[in-house]
C-alpha cells in the first residue's frame, strides 16, 4: 500500500478511458470509484508512509477531504451512469476520461505536503475539469469554460508567486528545510514574517480564486451552471474544498508564525464579502443551477469565515466543509435530475417539483433545509459553532454582518425554492423518476443526517487534529 | 423518567408508522392516531407527575463524541410540557375525523410525520439544558412546522405564508444564536449554567437579543408578522397547536432566560411588559378587522401572548422593585395564561375547523347561522368566547385576575412599579373590552343569525373525535374558571424554578384567591340556576310563539341585511385608525338603476406594512446597487484579482 | 351582620326599580308634564310577567339565555356592593374586579341574543354597546387604581362601607370630584342614557340598548328590564357614598341619608336627559374618552398629595 | 556575468514596453518567445553557480517549451487571418506604453529597497521580474482580442518563473518540471478553447464573451 497508489490509480483508469467507447467507459467510473474508496478507506485506517515524503503526506484534514472526494465520486459516479443514458453528450470518453484525471488530480491534491506539488495538483485539477465543463459545446459552456480557465489559472498564477514567496521567506530565515508544509509549521517561527505575509496574501487570493471567495469568485456560477450535473456536484462539492485545503495549509503556517491574527482577518473579511456577494445573487436569481452556484460561494465564505476566526469557529469550519460537500452535491445532481424533467434551467419555468417528481422534491428540499444550515443536518452544527466562535473572539459586528447576510441568503434561497417547489403551474403530471438517480443524493443526506448526530471515533479525532493544528479548539 | 423515554418513543414510531403505511389510509391514520395520543398521554403523566412531586429530572446523552445534549426538566418545563402533551394530545384525536382525504393520503401521512416531530421538537425545546441541545430541538421544532404549515400547497396565500413563516423562524433562530453566541464568548461553556455570572451589560444584550428571538416566534408586536398568515395556512388542529402551545415555546424561552441570567431590573420588565401592552392592543384590535376566521383567531393569539408578557413584564418588575406579591402574582397569572389560552385558543380554532370543513369557507361574513345545526361546535366555541373574553366563570378569567391582582399591587410601590401597575392595569382594561367587542362578532356572525350564504346554509356537524375533543378542552375552560386552585398550584410550581430569590413560594395566600373565584362563580352559578328554574315557572302555561324577527316595520327582510362582521367592527377600528389603516373600496352608485355594486374593506397591520419599507425595501436596495460586480466582463474579474492583491499587500 | 347584608340586598333588589321611574318623573317635570307614576316599572314588571313570549325564528338557545345571564350577573354582582354602608354579602380581594367582569358577561350575552336574531338594527345596537364600554373599563379602572393606592385595600365594601367614603375624601381631597363626575359618566354610557343613548327614541337607528332587546317580550324582557334597573341602582349607589359619605352609625339615618343620596344621583341622571341631547355616535367616544381623562388626572393629582 | 544578465533583462524589458505598445499580435508571438528563452537562461547564468547536465537539460527543456513550444502552440491554434484581426484595446497602446514605463521605474526603486538575497547579482532582476508579472496581467485586463490575453498569462507566468528560479535557492527541478508541464497543458487548453471560441464566434472579440451574468 503505497499513498501515491490513490492518485495514480484514477489517473491510470483516467488516461484509458480517453480511448474507450461509451459502453466501456461508462462503467469504469463507478469500478474506480469503488477502487478509489477502497484505496482511500485503507489510507485512512493504515496511515502508511508516503513513498516521497516531503512530497506527499497524510494529513488529517488531507484524509478528511479524500475521503469526502471518494466517497462523493462514488456516488456521483453512479449518478452520471444514469445521468449519461438520459442526456446526450457527443464525445462521452473525454467526459470519462476528464472525470477520473479529474477525481485523481483532486486526491493528490490532499495528499500532497510539497508547496509546489500542491500548487501543481490544484492547477491540474483545473485543467482536467475544464473538459468537463465544456461538455455540452454550447456557447454559454464555451464562454464559462474560458472564463473558468483564464480566471483560475491567473489566479493559480498568483498562488504559485505566493509559494515562490514563501521559498523567500525561507532564504532570509535562513530555514534549510524541505519546502513543505509539515516542515514549515514546524519551522514557522523562522521564516521572514514581512514576506510569509506576503505570501500568504498571493496564496489566499490564488487559491481563494480558485475556492470562489469574493470578489475573484467570478467564475464560479458561470462554471458550475454550465456543467453537467454530475460535474457541478464534484466542482461545488469537493474541488472548492482542495482550494480550501491550500488556504488551510497556509493558514497553518501562518498560525504557527505567530501570524494567525493577520491571516484570521483576512480570511474573515473575504468569508464575510462572500456570503454577501452570494446573498446579492441569490436574491434575485432565475436559474436555479447559479443559485446552487452561488450558494457554494456563501458556504465557502462561512468556511472562510470559520477558519478565520479560530476557536470553535475552526471546527465549525470543517464540519461545514465536510458537510456542504456532501449536501451541495446532492443539491446538483438534483438540480440535473430537475434539468432532465423539466428542460430548463430557469427557476420560473419549473414548479409544482412537490407534486411532480416527489422524490426529487424530497432531495431537493432536504438538501435545501440543510444547506440553509436547519438539523437534523450537518451544516446545523457547523453555523452554531462558527457563531458561538465569532462571538466568543469578541468579534459581534462581523458576527452581525455574519448572521444578517445569512438571513438574506436564507430569504432570498428560500423563495426560490418555494417556487420551484410548490408553485402551481399549468402541468400536474408526473415526470419519470429512475431510481439511481434519486439514490444517490438520499445516500449523501443520510450520510449527513447521521453525521451530525453520531461520528465515528476516529472521524471525530481526525477533525479534531486538523482544528487544533490550526490553534482551534474549544 | 422512563415513561419520558416512552412517549418520545412512541410518538416517535406513530410519526414512522404514518410514513410507512400510507398505502392503507385508514389503517394508517388509525395508528398514528393512537400512538400519537398514546404517546402524549404518557407524556403528560410523566410531565404532571414531574410537576407535581417538583422532582427534577435530568439526563444526557454524548453527541458527537465531545459534546452533550442533555435534557433537564425542572418544574417550569414541566409545566410548559403539561401544556404540550395535553394540547398535542387532543389536536391529535380532533384530527382523526378532521384528516379524512383518503385521496390525500400521501400528504396526511407527510403530515402526521411532522406532527410528531413537531410534538416532540416542542417537548425537548422546553427540556433542553445547553445551547446546542437547545437549538437543535428548536430548529427542528420550526421545520417541522413550516412542513405543517405549507400541507395545502396548492394556494398561494399558504405558500406566502409558509415562506414569511420560514424567513421569521429563520431570523429568530440566528437572533437566538446570537444570544447564545454572546453567553457562549464569556462563559466558554455550552451549559446555561454560567448565564448568571455574566457582566450586567451582557446580561441585558442577552436578554434584548433572546426576547426578539424568542418573540417572533411567540408572536409579540411587531415581529408576529408571520403569525396571521401561517396559522390560519395550517389544518386546523395544526393551527391549534401552534396558536395554543407552539409560539408558547418562545415564552418559555423568554422565562427561562430570564431565569438562566438572574438579572432583575426594572428595564427588562417594561421592556417585556410596553412589548406585551403594544401586541395586547394591536393584537386584537387588528382580530377585530379581520374578515377571516382563523387569521382572526390567529391575531387573537398575538392579543393573548401580549397579555401573557404584561403578566410577566409585571412579574419582572416585581422582582426588580422587591416587591414578592407582586411578582408571583404576575408570573402566576402570566403562567395560568399561557395554560387557559392554549385550551381555549386550540378549542376555538377546532371549532373554526370544524366550520370549515363543513362549509368550505373561513370568510366570516359568508357564515352564519351555524348554531342551529352544529349545536356542539357552537355552544363549545361560546364558551371559548367566553373564556378568551376573559369573563368569569371561565379560566381566561382567572389568569387575568391575577395578573390584575400583581398590577394593582404594583400601584401601591415606587414609580417604576406604580407606573407599569398602571400601564397593565389600563391596557388589561382596554384589551377585555375589545376581545369582548371582537368574540361577540365571532359568535355573532358566524354562529347566529342567519346564513349569509349558502355555503353556511344547512350544515350538519359530523365526526366524533372532533366533537369529543372540543368538549374536553370546553370542560378544561369551565373546570379551570370554577376550581382554579389546583391550576394556580401547579402555576406556583412551575415558577418555584424561575430565579427570583424568594426560596419557596407559600402557596396558601394564593390558594386562598382561588377560593375567592371558586366561591363567586358557585354563587354565580346558583344564582343562574334559581333563575332558570323562575323562568322555567314565569312560562308556565303561557302562549310562546316563533314568528319571523322583527324588521322595524320593513317587511321584505332577507339574510343579506344582516349587520356583517366588517360592520360590527367599523366603529371600533375606526377609533384605531392610526395604528390600524383602515381600507375601504367600494365603486360610487350612480345612475337612476344603479348597477351592481360591491364593497371591500381591510385593515393593514403597520408591522407588515412597514416592515416593507423599511427593512425588505432597503435591503433589497442595498443588495441591488452591489448586482454590477457579476457583469461577465472577464477582464474585470481578473482585475479583481489584482485589485484583491493590491489592497491586501497594504496591509502586510 | 350577614342577615343584615342579605336583607340590604333584597331591599335593594325591590327599590331598584323605583328610583329608575325617578328619571321617567324628573324629565316629565322639565317637559312640563306629569310624568308616569312613581311604581310605573313594577307595573310593567307585572304586566310582562303575565305574558307569554313570541320568538322569532332566526333565534337559538342564546336568545333564551340572554336575559337570564344578564340578569343573573347583576343580581351577583349586588351582593358585592355595599348599600347605605353596610356590609356586602360578600366580599373579598379584587371582588370590584370579578363585578366588573361579571358585568362584562352580561352586555357579552345581550349582545349575543341581539346578534341572534339577525335583525340589522340589532346588529347596529351591539356593535354599538360593544364599542363604548370600552373606555369606561379603563377609566373605571383608574380609578379603582386610586382607590386602592390611597387606601391599600382592594375590594368594594373596604371603599364603600361604613365610614370608607369618608376616608377616601380625606386622602384625595378635591380631586375626589373628578372621580364622582367621571363615575357619572360611566353610569351614563353603561346604561344607556342620554347623551350616549337614548332610550326614549322613536328611531331604531339612534338606539344603543333599546334597540337590543326589540325582539324580547314577555319574561325575558321583564328580566332585561329588571337587570337594567338595579344595573343602574349599582352605580348610582357607588356614587351617592362618594357625594355623600356619612356615616352616622345609626341605622335608620344612615338609610335615610343614603336614600337622599342616591336620589340626588338619579335626578341628576333626570336633569340631563332634560337638558342635553343625545351625542351623535362618533362623538359619544370621546365624551367617554372624558371620563377616562378625568379618572386619570385625579390620580395624578392625588399622587401628588399622597406623594 | 552580472553584466550580461543586465543586458539581456534591460532586452526584456525593452520587450515588454514593446509589447505594450504594439496593435499587432505577430509581434507580441515574437516578445512572447524571446521572453521565454531570456527567462530559462537567467537562472542559469547567474549567481556563478555550479552547473551539471541536470541543469543544462532542464535549462534546454525549459526553453524549448517557453521560448517554442507554448508560442507557437497557440500560434498554430489559430489560422493567421484571424489572428491579424484587430480590436480596439480597452486602454489606448501608448497610454499602455506610458504606463509600462512609470511601473518599470517604480519597479526599479521599491526593488532598490527591498533586500533580496539573491538581487544583489542583477539589480534589473526584480523590476525586469515584476514587469512581466504586472504587465502580462495587464495584457490580460486590457486587450480584447482573446489570444492577447492568452499571451498576458503566458508573460505573467514567464514572470512568476523568472521570481521562483532566481530569488529562491530552493528549487528542484522535478518540481519545476512540474510546474512546466501543468503550464504548458494549460496553454494547450486555451488554444484548444480559442479554437472554439474561433470557431462558435468567427473572432476572438472578447466582448462577446459577456452572456453569462446577472
Amino acid at each position: 500500500m503505497v499513498v501515491e497508489m490513490v492518485f495514480l490509480a484514477p489517473f491510470l483508469t483516467g488516461l484509458i478511458a480517453f480511448f474507450l467507447p461509451r459502453t466501456l467507459g461508462r462503467p469504469l467510473l463507478p469500478l474506480t470509484g469503488v477502487f478509489h474508496l477502497m484505496l482511500s478507506v485503507m489510507l485512512w485506517v493504515k496511515r502508511p508512509s508516503p513513498l516521497f515524503p516531503g512530497y506527499f503526506e497524510v494529513t488529517p484534514e488531507g484524509l478528511l477531504s479524500l475521503i469526502v472526494i471518494s466517497l462523493l465520486f462514488f456516488l456521483v459516479s453512479i449518478y452520471a451512469m444514469g445521468y449519461l443514458r438520459e442526456s446526450t453528450i457527443r464525445s462521452e470518453n473525454i467526459f470519462n476520461g476528464s472525470m477520473l484525471l479529474f477525481l485523481s488530480t483532486m486526491t493528490m491534491v490532499t495528499l500532497s505536503d510539497h508547496i509546489m506539488v500542491m500548487w501543481i495538483a490544484i492547477e491540474a485539477t483545473t485543467l482536467s475539469s475544464a473538459p468537463l465543463i465544456f461538455t455540452y459545446r454550447s456557447k454559454a459552456s464555451l464562454e464559462a469554460t474560458w472564463k473558468y480557465v483564464l480566471v483560475c489559472s491567473v489566479g493559480i498564477a498568483m498562488a504559485l508567486l505566493g509559494s515562490v514567496l514563501i521559498t523567500i521567506a525561507m532564504d532570509i530565515g535562513k530555514v534549510n528545510v524541505p519546502v513543505s508544509f509539515s516542515a514549515l509549521t514546524l519551522n514557522a517561527r523562522q521564516l521572514d514574517p514581512l514576506w510569509l505575509k506576503a505570501a500568504f496574501v498571493f496564496i489566499l487570493v490564488g487559491y481563494g480564486t480558485k475556492m470562489g471567495l469574493c470578489p475573484m469568485h467570478t467564475w464560479l456560477p458561470d462554471a458550475h451552471s454550465e456543467a453537467p450535473s454530475p460535474a457541478s456536484a464534484l466542482l461545488s462539492g469537493v474541488l472548492l474544498n482542495c482550494a480550501y485545503l491550500g488556504i488551510f495549509k497556509t493558514n497553518k503556517i501562518m498560525v504557527a508564525a505567530g501570524l494567525g491574527d493577520f491571516s484570521g482577518t483576512i480570511l474573515m473579511v473575504f468569508g464575510l464579502m462572500s456570503i454577501i456577494a452570494a446573498a446579492t445573487f441569490i436574491l434575485k436569481q432565475t436559474e436555479y443551477k447559479r443559485m446552487l452556484a452561488y450558494s457554494s460561494i456563501e458556504n465557502m465564505g462561512i468556511i472562510a469565515f470559520g477558519t478565520g476566526i479560530g476557536g470553535p469557529g475552526v471546527y465549525g469550519a470543517l464540519l461545514c466543509l465536510i458537510h456542504h460537500s456532501l449536501i451541495k452535491s446532492s443539491l446538483f445532481l438534483t438540480s440535473g435530475n430537475i434539468l432532465l424533467g423539466y428542460g430548463t434551467r430557469l427557476i420560473e419555468s419549473t414548479g409544482s417539483l412537490a407534486r411532480r417528481m416527489p422524490k426529487t422534491f424530497v432531495a431537493f428540499f432536504g438538501g435545501f433545509a440543510a444547506i440553509s444550515g436547519f438539523p437534523p443536518f450537518g451544516i446545523f452544527i457547523g453555523e452554531l459553532f462558527i457563531i458561538l466562535g465569532a462571538f466568543k473572539s469578541g468579534h459581534y459586528s462581523a458576527a452581525g454582518i455574519f448572521i444578517f447576510s445569512m438571513c438574506v441568503v436564507f430569504a432570498g434561497f428560500a423563495k426560490q425554492v418555494m417556487i420551484i417547489s410548490f408553485d402551481d403551474k399549468s402541468s400536474r403530471d408526473k415526470i419519470l423518476e429512475k431510481q439511481d438517480m434519486i439514490w444517490p443524493q438520499y445516500t449523501l443526506l443520510l450520510t449527513s443526517v447521521f453525521l451530525c448526530f453520531w461520528m465515528p471515533d476516529t472521524l471525530y479525532r481526525t477533525i479534531v487534529e486538523a482544528v487544533t493544528s490550526i490553534g482551534g479548539g474549544f | 423518567m422512563n415513561l419520558f423515554y416512552m412517549s418520545f418513543l412512541i410518538l416517535f414510531s406513530g410519526g414512522i408508522l404514518a410514513l410507512v403505511g400510507q398505502r392503507n389510509f385508514a389503517l394508517m391514520k388509525m395508528l398514528s392516531v393512537v400512538s400519537l395520543a398514546t404517546g402524549c398521554l404518557s407524556g403528560l403523566i410523566a410531565s404532571a407527575q414531574a410537576l407535581w412531586q417538583e422532582k427534577v429530572f435530568q439526563f444526557s446523552f454524548t453527541y458527537l463524541n465531545h459534546f452533550e445534549l442533555s435534557y433537564k426538566i425542572d418544574s417550569l418545563s414541566a409545566f410548559f410540557l403539561v401544556v404540550i402533551f395535553l394540547i398535542s394530545m387532543i389536536a391529535v384525536i380532533y384530527s382523526y375525523h378532521y384528516m379524512d382525504h383518503s385521496e390525500n393520503a400521501l400528504a396526511t401521512s407527510v403530515h402526521y410525520f411532522f406532527f410528531s416531530l413537531l410534538i416532540i421538537s416542542m417537548a425537548l425545546v422546553v427540556t433542553a439544558d445547553n445551547i446546542i441541545t437547545f437549538m437543535l430541538s428548536w430548529e427542528i421544532m420550526s421545520l417541522s412546522s413550516f412542513f405543517l404549515v405549507i400541507f395545502d400547497y396548492g394556494k398561494a396565500e399558504n405558500r406566502k405564508a409558509g415562506y414569511l413563516y420560514f424567513i421569521f423562524s429563520h431570523i429568530g433562530a440566528m437572533f437566538i444564536f446570537a444570544a447564545f453566541g454572546v453567553v457562549y464568548g464569556y462563559t466558554s461553556q455550552f451549559g446555561f449554567n454560567g448565564m448568571a455570572g455574566l457582566p450586567d451589560t451582557v446580561k441585558m444584550i442577552v436578554f434584548v437579543l433572546a426576547f426578539i428571538g424568542f418573540g417572533s416566534k411567540a408572536g409579540v408586536f411587531p415581529f408576529h408578522v408571520w403569525l396571521p398568515h401561517a396559522h390560519p395556512a395550517a389544518p386546523s388542529h395544526i393551527s391549534a397547536v401552534m396558536s395554543g402551545v407552539m409560539i408558547k415555546t418562545g415564552i418559555y424561552g423568554i422565562l427561562r432566560v430570564y431565569s438562566l441570567l438572574d438579572y432583575h431590573v426594572s428595564v427588562l420588565g417594561m421592556i417585556v411588559l410596553v412589548a406585551g401592552v403594544i401586541s395586547g392592543i394591536l393584537g386584537v384590535v387588528y382580530a377585530l378587522g379581520q374578515h377571516d376566521l382563523k387569521r382572526l383567531l390567529a391575531y387573537s393569539s398575538v392579543e393573548n401572548v401580549g397579555i401573557i408578557l404584561i403578566g410577566i413584564g409585571i412579574g419582572m418588575i416585581g422582582v426588580a422593585t422587591g416587591n414578592p406579591l407582586m411578582a408571583i402574582l404576575g408570573f402566576s397569572g402570566g403562567l395560568l395564561h399561557v395554560l387557559n389560552h392554549s385550551i381555549f385558543k386550540s378549542l376555538l380554532f377546532m371549532g373554526a375547523g370544524m366550520v370549515l370543513h363543513k362549509t368550505g369557507t373561513r370568510a366570516i361574513d359568508r357564515l352564519g347561522g351555524l348554531l342551529k345545526r352544529m349545536r356542539i361546535t357552537g355552544a363549545t366555541f361560546l364558551i371559548g368566547s367566553l373564556a378568551i373574553s376573559g369573563l368569569p366563570p371561565f379560566n381566561g378569567f382567572v389568569g387575568e385576575f391575577f395578573i390584575y391582582l400583581g398590577a394593582f399591587n404594583g400601584t401601591l410601590f415606587g414609580n417604576t412599579a406604580f407606573v407599569a401597575g398602571v400601564l397593565a392595569v389600563v391596557s388589561l382594561a382596554v384589551i377585555g373590552g375589545l376581545a369582548l367587542a371582537c368574540f361577540t362578532k365571532v359568535m355573532g356572525v358566524v354562529f347566529q343569525g342567519e346564513p349569509r350564504s349558502r355555503a353556511a346554509a344547512d350544515k350538519d356537524e359530523t365526526g366524533n373525535t372532533m366533537l369529543f375533543a372540543m368538549m374536553i378542552l370546553a370542560s378544561f375552560c369551565i373546570i379551570i374558571g370554577v376550581l382554579p386552585g389546583i391550576f394556580i398550584q401547579m402555576t406556583l410550581k412551575g415558577l418555584s424554578s424561575v430565579s427570583m430569590g424568594y426560596g419557596r413560594i407559600p402557596l396558601e395566600p394564593f390558594i386562598q384567591m382561588t377560593e375567592n373565584i371558586t366561591l363567586a362563580a358557585v354563587v354565580f352559578l346558583m344564582v343562574l340556576l334559581v333563575l332558570l328554574a323562575m323562568r322555567t315557572l314565569a312560562y308556565r302555561g303561557k302562549p310562546v310563539g316563533r314568528k319571523g324577527t322583527w324588521g322595524c316595520g320593513f317587511t321584505q327582510p332577507t339574510p343579506k341585511m344582516q349587520y356583517t362582521g366588517s360592520s360590527y367592527s367599523a366603529s371600533i377600528v375606526e377609533f384605531f385608525r392610526p395604528v390600524a389603516p383602515f381600507q375601504e373600496h367600494h365603486p360610487p352608485v350612480e345612475g337612476r338603476f344603479p348597477e351592481k355594486t360591491i364593497y371591500h374593506s381591510r385593515i393593514d397591520d403597520i408591522a407588515e406594512r412597514h416592515m416593507t419599507t423599511i427593512i425588505v425595501r432597503p435591503v433589497m436596495w442595498m443588495f441591488d446597487r452591489l448586482r454590477w460586480i457579476q457583469h461577465g466582463d472577464i477582464h474585470l474579474y481578473i482585475g479583481y484579482i489584482f485589485l484583491a492583491i493590491v489592497v491586501l499587500l497594504f496591509f502586510v | 351582620m350577614m342577615i343584615e347584608s342579605i336583607l340590604f340586598y333584597v331591599g335593594a333588589i325591590i327599590v331598584a326599580p323605583f328610583f329608575s321611574a325617578v328619571i321617567l318623573k324628573v324629565k316629565a317635570f322639565f317637559g312640563g308634564k306629569k310624568g308616569p307614576p312613581l311604581l310605573i316599572n313594577y307595573y310593567t314588571l307585572i304586566k310582562l310577567l303575565k305574558k307569554g313570549s313570541v320568538y322569532s325564528t332566526s333565534t337559538t338557545t342564546i336568545f333564551k339565555l340572554g336575559p337570564i345571564v344578564s340578569l343573573c350577573a347583576v343580581l351577583t354582582v349586588l351582593m358585592f356592593l355595599p348599600i347605605a354602608g353596610v356590609k356586602p354579602v360578600f366580599s373579598f380581594k379584587g371582588d370590584i374586579i370579578f363585578v366588573l367582569y361579571l358585568l362584562g358577561l352580561g352586555r357579552f350575552f345581550t349582545i349575543a341574543a341581539a346578534m341572534d336574531t339577525a335583525s340589522p338594527f340589532e346588529g347596529m345596537g351591539a356593535a354599538r354597546e360593544a364599542n363604548f364600554p370600552i373606555i369606561c373599563e379603563a377609566s373605571f379602572m383608574m380609578i379603582l387604581v386610586l382607590f386602592y393606592k390611597m387606601t391599600g385595600n382592594f375590594n368594594l365594601s373596604s371603599w364603600f362601607s361604613d365610614t370608607q367614603p369618608m376616608t377616601l375624601w380625606q386622602s384625595a381631597g378635591s380631586p375626589l370630584i373628578f372621580v364622582v363626575i367621571s363615575l357619572f359618566i360611566i353610569l351614563l354610557t353603561e346604561n344607556a342614557r342620554v347623551p350616549v343613548d337614548d332610550p326614549a327614541t322613536h328611531l331604531e337607528l339612534t338606539m344603543i340598548h333599546e334597540v337590543m332587546v326589540l325582539d324580547h317580550s314577555g319574561p325575558d324582557f321583564a328580566m332585561i328590564e329588571f337587570g337594567a334597573f338595579m344595573k343602574l341602582f349599582f352605580y348610582a349607589t357607588l356614587i351617592a357614598r362618594l357625594i355623600c359619605p356619612f356615616n352616622t352609625g345609626h341605622l335608620a339615618v344612615d338609610v335615610s341619608v343614603f336614600a337622599g343620596a342616591i336620589l340626588m344621583v338619579y335626578v341628576a341622571a333626570g336633569i340631563t336627559e332634560s337638558v342635553m341631547a343625545r351625542y351623535r355616535m362618533d362623538r359619544v367616544s370621546k365624551f367617554v374618552m372624558t371620563s377616562f381623562a378625568l379618572a386619570f388626572f385625579a390620580t395624578i393629582l392625588t399622587l401628588e398629595f399622597i406623594g | 556575468m552580472i553584466y550580461s544578465v543586465d543586458t539581456i533583462l534591460s532586452l526584456v524589458l525593452l520587450s515588454i514596453l514593446f509589447s505594450l505598445g504594439s496593435s499587432r499580435l505577430t509581434v507580441l508571438f515574437k516578445v512572447i518567445a524571446f521572453q521565454g528563452v531570456v527567462v530559462s537562461i537567467v537562472p542559469l547564468i547567474i549567481g556563478g553557480r555550479e552547473f551539471g547536465w541536470g541543469d543544462i537539460t532542464f535549462t534546454l527543456a525549459t526553453m524549448t517549451v517557453r521560448g517554442i513550444v507554448i508560442p507557437f502552440c497557440i500560434y498554430f491554434a489559430i489560422k493567421k487571418a484571424t489572428i491579424e484581426t484587430k480590436f480596439r484595446p480597452i486602454v489606448g497602446y501608448n497610454a499602455s506604453m506610458m504606463g509600462g514605463l512609470i511601473f518599470i521605474v517604480m519597479a526599479a526603486v521599491v526593488g532598490g529597497k527591498l533586500h533580496l538575497p539573491a538581487v544583489s547579482e542583477g539589480k534589473l532582476l526584480f523590476p525586469a521580474a515584476v514587469t512581466l508579472l504586472v504587465a502580462g496581467m495587464f495584457l490580460l485586463m486590457a486587450r480584447r482580442n482573446a489570444i492577447a490575453m492568452v499571451l498576458g498569462y503566458i508573460m505573467m507566468e514567464n514572470g512568476i518563473y523568472l521570481v521562483g528560479t532566481t530569488f529562491s535557492v530552493q528549487a528542484r527541478h522535478i518540481v519545476e518540471f512540474g510546474i512546466l508541464l501543468d503550464i504548458l497543458a494549460g496553454v494547450m487548453i486555451m488554444a484548444v478553447i480559442l479554437q472554439n471560441i474561433k470557431q462558435a464566434f468567427d473572432d476572438m472579440d472578447t466582448a462577446r464573451l459577456r452572456t453569462l451574468k446577472e
